[in-house]
């Protein structure tokens, strides 16, 4: 049975040097990265979600109703969505304050947010009496985003909404959003260049080149797409259940598949709740013995090769099949051939345990802030 | 040294250039708006008609007016359908033709502002939320502040200088057409110098008051312009 | 060889009537510049390089001539103007005229200005001697005489009190008749225009030249053709 | 039809208004944008005193400026002791009574203009290298471009139109100072209807095709304007 | 011997909340990376330096001239400098070309890099023609940053300068700016939020911390300091001579101290050329026992642990002394304890080699596109 989706879209939008042209549809309640070079037309999808462009020729449904296609032109005031621009565009005559009131004051529903909330948690309260052309553009981007929640959309139209930001207030509003769409039934199409921030966020995966869509999917899926292999980042992302947390060494167990588990500190996490982890390419190394207890590396996984590619520059690139769970390990070619590496050999993955938390893990309770 | 008739003349003036102003502003905001946004391929034709007043000698385009509005006239056949009195030597008259001489120093500085408006700021408050109107209201009036008082000054000041449209219109009555620029070229016609030198002084230095307040006013105000 | 000449815009038609005749007979160009003749006045006093000035009253000429502007013993009448009434109405009697006037309301009857137009004070005259003058305060004035004549063209007003001059050229171009109504000179002071010549003119025979044509009896009888009274006719 | 007289008329008015315009913007351009940098505290005063040409009538502004230029007047024995020619009735009298009355039409729209420039942008053009003349030159002029356009199109249009500074200072001396406005003016005043009709109908066409034009290529270039 | 620096400031600036109070020295021919938190202050400063702001109270030398103090002000356009700014600012009524020529026609110096090179490396050759409101915001930054190294200035000032990029695009302007301050002598202050950018670029940091300096000097005194520990992220960040080139297996030697090396799959390096390297602390793993020839685990330490610090979510992280260079290690807590680490006790710190490749080795010769 198919389900209909949030929002259906086909999109045809002739450009400076090329045409956009998109077909896609946005699940419920999901998290959607757009993601794509600079000039590849993420804003102008955007745009054109949003009710800017008029031009004829494009059609969108939300929840079943056409926004726009031959026939209809729902304005933009009327499709209830949020939009957080490149440049933040406040309103110059309005105080920080009443650029979020005129947001609060028009919203669409009553369970968002408070202002005082959004202030707190965005750090505006010694910013409000000021007017926008005397606040930095960190502090103009973290008011966009405040405006934008304070207006409770059903749709927030997000591009790349924290790029001026530093990493702690990044992390912040990150937290807040994962927080924001797990608790309100809320749909966010995000663009992002940060391949970190998208692996973290993102549910869907939407890659644009020249305004044709070359690849879309679960974000799980696409992961390795993302990755540039010209500067030597690969990731493996994956999600796993946590089936045990040790409170005496705050380790969580995790499940990736049958037997095979990983273990990670943090914060406490409570059983069956699934996790995403993201792992280095680069902090996953091979052994062909078994575990070694004199070393703090605690994971290590039995593993297939799939297939190993070489570089140019003394890497090799090895796949791993672990028990149908997909691994990446980034060794130097050095090793591969002393250790003599063959696809389909049984081998062991070694993984730095620690490394797993340079992700948040999704749903780490109080990782937020609100 | 100054005659009732004077006084009374400089009451209609102020009457008469406040009116004027604020049916300008009422016109000239919507229209110019609508003008800054319009794609029509006939803008550019009515923008050059609404800057015909410019071009004919404000007595020549009293004449005009008065024609039109004379009981046969276009104008004046209407108004007398509709209302039971003429329009020509009334306030009502005055007004019109004030209106319509002062339309284009009205209308080009806003329209020109409107059209500086940027697009993403609009676009913004739409999907806060605002319709058409509530952006008009809550963004693209504050953003004009500075370009409606300016226009609104030239408005004003130019309906107390105007005399060539009133003269004809206005037929001079005193109390109910005679305004403060007819009885001052009357002084200097009349060779009464001296009244003259009086009222002018008068006038000149009730504008510069005027105008001086108000643009103090404009450049301390903080927050009303868009690019700082 | 030329003359500027600043008339009074009330003379200007007759004197444009005049001008061939002098040209060919004296090979003088005319250059009219016409205004009402408070603005000549204001001109010439501030130096404005005519060589005569017909002026539409007695009080300007004099007043140059108290600034010593003009060419000594230069002053002199050339025509007296006259008023008329119109009428939108044919064949009214004075009594009928009378009554339509005091009965006319609000902006329906035209005069000139008295503060600015001769024309005005005559016809404020005209208004006493038919004991009308309630009727003065609700009456149209037209800054000059011209004016008047646009409201009446324009059918703004049913009555209007104009120089007798300007009668055949508002006739010619007026669409609905009007009719003319003499007004008897025992009413008003008939106006007395005086001309001079100026001072700071270059060419001071030429503009004796033309005064001495303006005031030729020829002259005087096609002025009198215009509406006016004849220089000589009247004697103060 | 048109007489020699006419056509005289409609050639100096033409020379008028054009020499009026690149006056008014060889004046307005750089004092509209000290204006609009200026923090001085007598601003607003120099803002009103511009903006006084408004309001007062058109004759009354020709007759003070007679006095003023007359050979005993301030400006007259200034240029008296510069040049042996009088000002008053000369076109160059003209040409400084019509940027006088003008002035502000011009000034207003230009300076409003200046003060949207984005501080940045000359901030961007500075750190290229480029000096306050060149960043004037090369930055604020391009992007005033419609601004400049409605401010020289009011100023032109506004110097047409214009007849009662002109008329008092000009004496309407035909091929000399008479201009087409005057000319027009003067037919209707003789009851010349038909001429007047004629004249005021040229005038339109004229000003009509002519604002067509500019608008309709002011409209249609892009690129010069600033927030799209 | 003192050497004049640069550039010395003395700045002190009433802001919105607090006041700019900063005195600091640039060196030349170097990178200065200027960080802290939105609002912090930073492009308040930069635009001291360059002299927007005419506030009195500021001093400024530069080369020993007077740039800016009681007596003297040196206008912007006569100070040489270049500024990339947090917003674009392109000339709006230029198109592309055009705006490189205006910056071209005026700039400082002769030896610069032409028009042409510029668009090739910035890839702007598409875009010449379009004027700046057509422009998307990632490119409208390559067109500014063209812009300003067409002028060829003494001093850049970059506010965020890649904020709004792709990571490949990132990646070549980071390169083209690393090759540009070693051909030309060229000092770059830099503000950035990306703390891989600044270990990778930076020779000195610069911390504000509500317009105040909290931290000043070279890179790899501070980097630990850039780390947000609250993120679990920690690098050590060292720069080490290359001793030796495999070509074989494309294996660069570097030494980092006596007779420790480290390798690394790279392309072709020279011997003798000092790299940097940046090892997150989580590929650092720390082992009893000696070498092991069954793992891809090529890079082996002898080091001495200096102290143990564990935090609330289960990770400890541990300071290393590699013969004078310190390394950081981040384990589980549970690892510290079982394997009885304490300080002072010797240990084998484990390196995943290729895991160093995460950063472009500094001097990678050909690196560049240029
Ligand atoms: N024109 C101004 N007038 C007064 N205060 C200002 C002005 N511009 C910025 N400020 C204030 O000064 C402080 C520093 O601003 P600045 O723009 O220098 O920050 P920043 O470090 O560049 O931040 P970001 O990383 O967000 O760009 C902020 O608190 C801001 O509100
Ligand atoms: N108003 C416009 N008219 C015509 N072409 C445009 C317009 N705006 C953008 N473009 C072109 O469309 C393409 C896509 O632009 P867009 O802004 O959607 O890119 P983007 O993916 O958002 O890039 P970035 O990551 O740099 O913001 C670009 O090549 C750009 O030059
Ligand atoms: O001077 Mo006149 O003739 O009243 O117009
Ligand atoms: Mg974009
Ligand atoms: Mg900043």
């Amino acid at each position: 049975m198919e389900v209909t989706p949030l929002l259906s879209a086909d999109i045809t939008l002739p450009l400076a040097n090329f045409a956009l042209a998109a077909e896609f549809t946005l699940r419920d309640n999901s998290i959607t990265a757009l993601f794509g070079h600079s000039g590849s037309g993420k804003t102008s999808l955007l745009k054109v979600l949003a009710g800017f462009d008029k031009t004829p020729g494009n059609n969108v449904r939300f929840k079943g109703q056409p926004w726009q296609d031959q026939q209809h032109f729902v304005p933009c005031h009327r499709r209830h969505i949020g939009y957080v621009f490149q440049q933040p565009q406040l309103l110059p005559h309005l105080t920080v304050l009443d650029n979020l009131r005129y947001a609060y004051r028009r919203r669409f529903h009553d369970d968002g947010p408070s202002i005082e909330e959004l202030c707190r948690w965005l750090a505006l309260d010694d910013l409000l009496s000021q007017y926008p052309g005397s606040l930095s553009g960190g502090q103009q981007q973290r008011v966009a985003i405040a405006r934008t929640l304070a207006s409770n959309p059903a749709l927030i139209l997000m591009d790349e909404p924290v790029s001026a930001l530093d990493a702690d207030s990044r992390e912040e509003i990150l937290n807040y959003l994962e927080q924001l769409h797990r608790r309100l039934s809320i749909a966010i199409v995000y663009v992002s260049h940060n391949i970190e921030e998208i692996h973290r966020l993102a549910d869907d995966v939407i890659i644009l080149q020249q305004g044709k869509i070359v690849q879309q999917g679960p974000v799980l899926e696409l992961a390795n797409l993302l990755d540039s292999p010209l500067h030597g980042r690969q990731h493996t992302l994956l999600e796993a259940e946590v089936c045990h947390y040790d409170s005496q060494w705050q380790l969580t167990t995790v499940n990736i598949g049958d037997n095979q588990t990983l273990q990670l500190s943090s914060h406490p996490t409570t059983i069956g709740h699934r996790l995403r982890l993201r792992i280095p390419a680069s902090n996953v190394s091979i052994t062909l013995a078994g575990g070694d207890n004199s070393s703090s590396i605690i994971n290590y996984l039995d593993a297939r090769i799939i297939s190993i590619d070489e570089d140019d520059r003394g890497s090799a690139l090895v796949r791993l099949d672990v028990q149908g769970q997909p691994l990446l390990a980034k060794l130097t070619r050095k090793s591969v051939h002393q250790l003599q590496l063959t696809p389909q050999q049984q081998v062991v993955a070694q993984i730095k345990g620690v490394a797993m938390l340079s992700d948040q893990a999704r749903n780490i309770s109080d990782a937020s802030t609100l | 040294m100054l005659s009732t008739d004077d006084y009374l003349a400089i009451y209609l003036t102020l009457q008469l250039a406040a009116t004027t102003t604020v049916v300008l502003l009422l016109i000239c905001i919507p229209c110019g708006w609508w003008l800054a946004n319009s794609r029509w391929r006939i803008k550019p034709l009515l923008e050059a008609i609404i800057a015909l007043p410019l071009v004919l000698p404000p007595t020549v385009i009293g004449f005009y007016l008065l024609v039109m509005m004379a009981p046969q006239g276009v104008i004046g056949q209407l108004w007398g359908g509709l209302f039971d009195s003429t329009l020509p030597f009334s306030f009502t008259g005055l007004l019109i033709g004030s209106v319509i001489y002062s339309l284009p120093f009205v209308m080009q500085p806003l329209q020109n502002n409107f059209e500086r408006i940027p697009k993403d700021l609009l676009n913004a408050a739409a999907t806060m939320g605002a319709s058409p109107l509530d952006r008009f209201v809550t963004v693209v009036l504050p953003l004009s502040k500075t370009s409606i008082i300016t226009a609104a000054s030239l408005g004003f000041a130019h309906t107390i200088g105007e005399f060539g449209v009133v003269l004809m219109i206005g037929g001079n009555i005193p109390g109910e057409t005679q305004l403060i620029s007819i009885a001052l070229f009357d002084r200097v016609e009349n060779l009464q110098y001296q009244q003259a030198h009086i009222l002018a002084a008068g006038l000149m230095i009730f504008s510069v008051v005027t105008l001086v307040l108000l643009y103090s006013l404009n450049s301390n105000k903080r927050g009303g312009s868009i690019w700082k | 060889q030329s003359l500027r000449v600043a008339v009074a815009a009330n003379f200007k038609p007759a004197l444009e009537l005049l001008q061939p005749e002098f040209e060919r007979q004296t090979g003088i160009k005319l250059r009219l510049s016409a205004a009402s003749s408070g603005v000549l006045f204001a001109q010439i006093s501030h130096g404005a390089p005519f060589d005569v000035f017909l002026s539409a009253d007695v009080d300007r000429a004099e007043a140059l001539e108290t600034l010593g502007l003009v060419v000594a013993g230069s002053r002199q009448t050339y025509a007296f103007g006259t008023i008329a009434l119109i009428s939108k109405q044919a064949d009214r009697t004075q009594d009928e005229l009378i009554t339509d006037i005091s009965n006319s309301a609000v902006g329906r009857l035209a005069i000139a200005n008295p503060q600015t137009a001769p024309y005005g004070v005559a016809a404020q005259q005209l208004l006493s001697c038919w004991q009308q003058q309630a009727v003065f305060a609700r009456a149209v004035r037209g800054n000059n005489i011209a004016q008047v004549m646009h409201y009446a063209a324009t059918d703004t007003v049913d009555i209007a009190v104009i120089a007798q001059s300007l009668w055949p050229g508002f006739n010619r171009v007026v669409q609905q008749p009007w009719y003319l109504y003499p007004v008897p000179s025992d009413c008003y002071q008939p106006l007395e225009q005086q001309l001079v010549i100026l001072q700071s003119s270059r060419n001071t025979a030429a503009a004796k030249r033309l005064v001495a044509f303006l005031l030729s009896a020829e002259s005087q009888q096609v002025i009198a053709g215009q509406g006016y009274l004849q220089a000589q006719s009247q004697t103060r």
